[in-house]
């Protein structure tokens, strides 16, 4: 797992209300775009759970926060690569301190990122409290 | 380019049949954020009936994300005082390997087929 | 046809390339929202014919000026009916002289607007060569 | 809210067939601005090999906009001089709505299925 950096490529740019119901058309897109480039259909899958895991989070987070802000989606597509960002104006939180699967028994949450983690080649998380949260995430075609 | 949700209303379609001394919700369509709550209380309604043995069988399922499989933990730990179970179906790759990943196939008996649990339970 | 003011609903934002290879994810988009809003499947064929006309229109126009500024979609949804406004920075033009169907023989263009205007319920076009075209329709559920 | 063109690759794909006099063009999928020209090229180059009697098959067109028609009349037009034809094979409601709304059902001959069209060309 590596950082992902912004990469060069195409880029489609969507905005939803945070709400629930949306998260569908996301992945949508997400499995139409890595399609048109050719990915293969476990990637789609893979990507489609990731995209999904982040957009979930930022949908939460974000009405929790009593927030309206839209959640911005920006598919960013390439040669051999899809590189999706999800942006909130949620209340932010510390990467480094979530993402591992806790085995104290039978938890309820916890399970996104780390799914994405393993879904995905590159994972970049940048949050603040002041801002909110912007995740981008890389896979690649193999 | 087309979606083939055509004719289906809802994004998830859940159909209770009660078979022995289970009850069988078969789930068809996502499940994620959005139709999650859907299976929650599916199954709060289920225990609320005395129904302790419940069977998820996902082989319809086009999509789970840790939403449902956080919903699916909340199930088990809700038969779980009353001795009860909660089990699935599922032979699709695309749906075992989210369970794998989240270490959820130690949690859960899988079964490939209804026949498969019947067997086993009968 | 009636002109379509612009109605209070859910929006949804949409940026793409001016390149006809997205116009598929648009059209996409829109009948994922239509279906979710129950609208037949006779009117969501409609929408995504016209949807496709404006698209097409866009991009076409765009690229001829030889802009690259990208093509946005806006999907306003309420209780009864969708809202889709597309627009473009490019050359722009006359509504009023166009979108009758000539009937002098064989022509290979002019059928969109003719179509669009036949499909759906509201059509609204604000177009200025300085700013381009936005184009809005209305479709209702019956 | 999943799409169908699971295993397909291209969003319009398009066979050719000789029977009898005719070519066949079995179109596939979307016809819009993005694969059009695909459809023109294909008409050109059957022409260019002195196919004069072309028939486009639209029974499996999934969508079909102005970009389509524009195309569909080019060829028209293209076989005209050498006395040819261009027929359609469509039986979709959503598909001759189209049609009908430009009136362009009364430039082309229009056959509910390849059995019609043999009958009526002997
Ligand atoms: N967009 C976000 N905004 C604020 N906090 C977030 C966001 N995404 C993740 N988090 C935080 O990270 C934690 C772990 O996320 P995740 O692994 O997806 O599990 P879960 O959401 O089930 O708790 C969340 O509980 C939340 O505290
Ligand atoms: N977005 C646009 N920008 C500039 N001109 C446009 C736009 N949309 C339509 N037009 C003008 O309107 C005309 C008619 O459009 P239409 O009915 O779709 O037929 P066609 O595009 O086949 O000519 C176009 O030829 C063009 O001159």
């Amino acid at each position: 797992m590596i950082e992902a950096s912004e990469k060069e490529g195409t880029v489609i740019e969507l905005e939803i209300p945070a709400k629930p119901r949306y998260v569908g058309v996301v992945r949508l897109i997400a499995s139409s775009l890595a399609r048109m480039q050719d990915f293969r259909e476990e990637a789609i899958d893979d990507l489609k759970i990731a995209i999904s895991e982040l957009c979930t989070n930022a949908i939460i987070h974000t009405s929790n926060k009593g927030g309206l802000s839209p959640v911005v989606v920006r598919y960013i597509t390439g040669d051999d690569f899809i590189q999706v960002e999800v942006q909130d104006n949620g209340p932010g939180f510390d990467a480094a301190c979530v993402g591992r699967l806790r085995e104290n028994g039978l938890v309820e949450k916890g399970y996104g990122i780390p799914l994405i983690k393993s879904l995905v080649d590159e994972f970049f998380c940048d949050s603040d409290p002041a801002t909110g949260t912007r995740i981008r995430i890389t896979k690649y075609r193999e | 380019m087309d979606d083939n949700n055509k004719g289906k209303g809802e994004p998830l379609d859940i159909k209770a049949e009660k078979v022995g001394n289970y009850v069988i919700l078969r789930l068809s369509g996502e499940v994620d954020v959005y139709t999650a709550p859907q299976l929650r209380e599916q199954i709060i309604s289920q225990v609320d009936k005395g129904e302790y043995d419940i069977v998820v069988d996902l082989e319809m399922v086009d999509f789970l994300d840790s939403t449902g499989l956080g919903v699916l933990v909340g199930g088990l730990k809700r038969v779980k005082p009353h001795n009860g179970s909660l089990s699935l179906i599922c032979n699709q790759e695309k749906i075992l390997r989210i369970f794998r990943i989240t270490g959820l196939t130690k949690v859960f008996p899988i079964f490939s087929s209804k026949e498969d649990l019947q067997k086993e339970s009968g």
